[in-house]
């Protein structure tokens, strides 16, 4: 039976006339972006290698969030030793150079106000210049606020934004994989933990759990801290690993700023059967850098100049 | 009559278009738009290996059930969860799929407008979402099951296409066309059993109105099951000597403007039919368009903004002023205006 | 401070014209429904007594459904012991001829489909005549087939028939009454179980734990049938207890059919304090008439008129 | 000019009204409207202990922080649960609080569709929706958190009240006036420093429009900062002799009908502005009235049913065409229709 079929990737539909944003020259200089050399995704990175690559993604994020002048860099920041793993610890299929090959995992960024570290994770990797870091949030760039799949931009499987809608979208990738297609390939998505207070999030636990989909694994950045305050003070979220358990999904908790956990983590999600897997990992929003370190108020704001010398410093 | 032959739809009333009584309700019986979508997925199904349904646990009322039974392993229960529904149906979309999620239309444009907006419209994604219990005809479970709202709430957003057939064949066809275009839709369709009266060689195209009757003095734009509302009006209004072009406006969006501009020239008083709140939905598209095309009287028939409630299909029409007599009055009305 | 002040019940807007529905007289001397007495609410009520007000009830519901001709029969019946407890059992507190008695205790409909259990409630506890029942759906009724607030029925606090959107409105009220007015009323909400796949009631269990809304009891009508199947068939729900509570809240499973255990349960969430309660309540959908016992074919069907001679003589 | 005290904007200006060139922005500074909205909060906390607001984990950016420091005990923090905070505020209302609840209007409009249809609309609930981050002025965050659907989603629900103020003060005293009528209600508001330029004695009343400036040659009826806007652009056509009224239609429901059917007829020519899809909004509203009373050519300024993007709030508003010089142009096409 044939297949109606359809370009879907990539769209370019989201260019508001021809201007592009061109990169500040002199940084792209000065951070050496021109001669970089893009990371291997490799099961033999060491940890130690990983936890070098995930510091030079939260360099990049400061890069990308001081030039743009608006953004966040709490979540990024404390979630970026998951993106290395993911990324470069050989729990993802993907070749950067075809970025759209076919046979790809997904994943999907459900908080898509932590763009900033998932732009560095790409760039890093090679799917599109470390340079472009420098035009985050301006006209016409690929690299929007809230990830724009109009845009194109390699890597970006999906839009996002608008919290709890993401999971959703990689469960029914996940479904599409393992009930229609059967590929075998595997779907990761990310959550924020303020964000588990929207309710699509709990209808796609049931519908994952339903379908008994062990080909998606979720990430939850359990870091404590949402805008208003500390998570328990805006919403109470204890226990996430309950409610997760609760919902029929294969559950594990873990320092998500420790490699080695982490790589165990997906390892033990990779070999679970009929059941989807929740990653519960404790972070600290701002990891890294010393003075937004477990601080919420750092949930949106950029580092100033001075602020992001000091980053660096911290991160060197 | 040209038109008759090109929409196709009218021998069994040709007597009519010379002016004469027409015995109402000349059709090929009634039929409730929803078998339309429910056929017209299997027909899909059929022809393509990468179809599928979600089930909203209303699957007998929006005859996802036909689909179900025929293809069980590309129908996949989401419980009632229309938000995720919509959401499951976007990645299965963005992984090559043509998915369908429909439930009563009330649930399928209210409870997931966020992901609609950005999951599905923003996203591009080519999800297609069957919005049932269109209207006041859903009768007794009254005013949240009355879906009045749908067609302001769709036609906002962008990248959206929105199909409103006016019976149960032309939603079948409707159905079928909607799976193979690709992008985000919207396909609106009722409960209660409404005359059938498009023939299999009626052209249904996304974005072209259809002329069912032609007429120079007045142009009533419908669309769903008022179209045959306004036939009854217009063919009653001929033996007033009374000329009324009757227009099947099934996509509103996009929208054919150009149709629209046209009757607003040719007949100078424009009235509108839907089964929808009056505001901001068919007859406030068509407002759009002659306001910045060619201002013309216009009067609106619809539900006048209020909600339902329970009562007979039928019943509730009449109260809520849904039915020819409603229209013809309209007509007569902007005729007056005419300058 | 003074409060702005308007008045909220009764609320009559959802009348069009002054048309009214008119009850079968026939029918309404046949069930002699002139001559009824209300039944009293009182902790004193024994078991047996609520059991046969709860026949009562199921009685009157085959008595509304056939007449009207559609509407919701296997939940209601399921359920009519929960409400016989609350209403009859002394649970709750409320002045049948002074409805609008602001120190009343609230209930809220979450599964707005199951009106029909409701209204013959609060007929049976002269809320309004019985005689009222015979109008169900009709035109300009008070009776909707889903609750309408704008009909001014007494006992109806919010519309509802939308699934998921009661409880969080029963939350509100009880943020109401625990925080604001302190006023030591309670409130009570009824879900059914398929409506507990909906979102919003995960947030609402969220915020009604995060302000440890003790003066708050929601019961679930665990019949494990919604329309499309089995619950665990359509979207798995098990452990329904499980998932209240890693939502912290206090929760109690018992059988939904068992004046005695309903009691208990009750009693039990009057005495919590720091947390909601949720009570799990094992119910049969259409409990009662043996055709329809325990078959989800009877969520939203009618009996016809043999059937409903059936009904009524399996719960003489 | 008689409307210039009526109005009580424009003696800072008083030297346009005879066609001499003014100052652009001649106004009492700039200040976003958000932060009008955060002090009427204040302002009725003050006056009324049943007044309670619930905070969506955004309250530093839609001002609701100003209430919850000066009132802890009447603030809730409901976290991220746009859908249920709606569900909780219905609630309280039903106990006889006066809930605002605010957050992003993408989210205020689009994740609580279903609930302000139900529990708020239907159940004519006093529930206040506060709607920030209105418009493509949000700017960087791009077109996810851009609100430029509300005004047609809000508007087609029965029972609601839609108010869109055009500057600071005025959203501060609509905040209160929304406060102190009885009924489901949603106030739109923005992110980013607009011009300030009405004043204490400039009236401001539900349901009625006010005439900031006079003129026959068109009108342009205009809603939240574009109203400023368009008065830039009139004050520039007067040195072209051009005379043109403009309209602060600063509640879209219920509509000043009589205003907009006094404008048609008066000056022959409309231009509608909004910071909102020109689908369904403001200018479907203004164009649905002129269709039923006084056709007339109408231009839409609004964002043309696209989605928005990241970019500088003002360089943004240059390329989706919301500039004075837009309307200007608006304006002159209008006058070009008129019959
Ligand atoms: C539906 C929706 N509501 C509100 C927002 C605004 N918002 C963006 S991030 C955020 C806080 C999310 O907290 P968390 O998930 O813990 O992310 P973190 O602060 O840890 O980065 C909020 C409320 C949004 N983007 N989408
Ligand atoms: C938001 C929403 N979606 C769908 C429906 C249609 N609907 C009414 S009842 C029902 C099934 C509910 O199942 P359950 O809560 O178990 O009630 P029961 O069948 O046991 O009476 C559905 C899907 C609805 N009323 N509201
Ligand atoms: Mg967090
Ligand atoms: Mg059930």
């Amino acid at each position: 039976m044939p297949r109606f079929t359809h370009q879907i990737y990539p769209l370019e539909t989201g260019f508001h006339g021809p201007t592009r944003p061109i990169p500040n020259a002199d940084l792209v200089k000065q951070y050496e972006f021109d001669s970089f050399v893009p990371f291997k995704n490799s099961a033999d990175n060491s940890d130690q290698k990983l936890h070098e690559i995930a510091q030079q993604i939260r360099r990049d994020i400061i890069r990308e969030l001081v030039e743009a002048g608006s953004g966040h860099s709490g979540g990024p920041l404390g979630s970026a030793d998951i993106f290395a793993t993911l990324y470069f610890g050989g729990v993802m299929r993907y070749e950067a150079q075809n970025p759209w090959w076919p046979g790809r995992d997904r994943f999907i960024l459900s908080a898509g106000h932590m763009c900033p570290v998932l732009y560095a994770t790409l760039a890093n990797a090679g799917f599109f210049p470390k340079s472009e870091l420098l035009t985050l949030r301006k006209f016409n760039s690929r690299l929007q606020g809230h990830p724009g799949r109009d845009m194109g931009l390699p890597g970006i499987e999906s839009s996002t934004g608008s919290l709890g809608q993401g999971l959703g979208i990689a469960v029914g990738m996940a479904l599409a994989d393992k009930h229609v297609d059967k590929n075998g390939r595997r779907v990761f998505a990310l959550t924020g933990d303020g964000e588990l207070s929207e309710g699509e999030i709990w209808e796609a636990a049931l519908i994952a759990a339903h379908w008994e989909l062990d080909n998606f694994t979720m990430v939850v950045d359990r870091n404590y801290c949402q805008i208003d305050g500390r998570t328990e003070d805006v919403l109470k979220l204890d226990s996430v690993a309950d409610k997760f358990r609760a919902f029929n999904f294969h559950t594990i908790e873990c320092n998500g700023n420790d490699i080695s956990e982490l790589r165990a983590a997906f390892a033990e999600a990779k070999s679970v059967k009929g059941h989807p897997t929740c990653i519960v990992a404790k972070t600290f929003m701002g990891q890294g850098v010393s003075f937004m370190q477990d601080d919420y108020r750092w949930h949106g704001k950029p580092p100033n100049k001075e602020q992001a010398v000091e980053a660096l410093k911290d991160l060197a | 009559m040209e038109t008759t032959t090109k929409s196709g739809i009218l021998d069994n009333m040709t007597v009519a278009t010379n002016g004469a009584q027409i015995p109402a309700f000349v059709t090929n019986g009634k039929k409730a738009t929803r078998f339309g979508f429910g056929e017209g997925l299997v027909v899909l199904g059929e022809k393509y290996e990468n179809v599928v349904v979600l089930g909203g646990d209303i699957t007998g009322s929006v005859m996802t059930s036909y689909f179900k039974d025929k293809f069980p392993d590309r129908f996949f229960s989401m419980g009632i969860t229309e938000a995720t529904a919509t959401l499951v149906a976007t990645g299965l979309a963005l992984s090559g799929m043509v998915p369908f999620f429909a439930t009563y239309g009330a649930f399928a444009s209210c409870r997931n407008t966020d992901m609609i907006r950005i999951s599905c419209a923003y996203n591009d994604a080519n999800v297609k979402i069957g919005g049932g219990h269109a209207g006041i005809s859903v009768g007794e479970d009254g005013a949240t099951h009355q879906a009045l709202e749908e067609m302001a709430i769709i036609r906002v957003l962008p990248n959206m296409t929105l199909v409103v057939p006016c019976d149960y064949l032309e939603t079948k066809k409707a159905t079928i066309a909607v799976g193979e275009m690709y992008g985000p839709a919207y396909i609106r369709f009722g409960r209660v059993d409404v005359p059938s009266f498009t023939r299999e060689d009626t052209p249904f195209v996304i974005g072209k109105a259809q002329i069912f009757k032609d007429g120079n003095d007045a142009a009533i734009i419908a669309c769903g099951p008022m179209v045959w509302e306004s036939l009854q009006a217009a063919y009653e209004l001929e033996n007033e000597g009374i000329h009324v072009r009757v227009i099947n406006m099934s996509t509103i969006k996009p929208l054919d403007r150009q149709t629209i501009i046209d009757a607003a020239k040719e007949c100078g008083a424009i009235v509108t039919a839907e089964e929808h709140q009056i505001t901001a939905g068919l007859g406030g598209a068509v407002a759009e368009v002659l306001a910045q095309e060619s201002p013309a009287p216009v009067e609106f028939v619809g539900v006048k903004d209020t909600f339902g409630g329970s009562g007979k299909a039928d019943e509730l029409m009449k109260i809520f002023g849904l039915t020819s007599s409603d229209i013809k009055a309209a007509v007569k009305r902007a005729m007056k205006r005419k300058r």
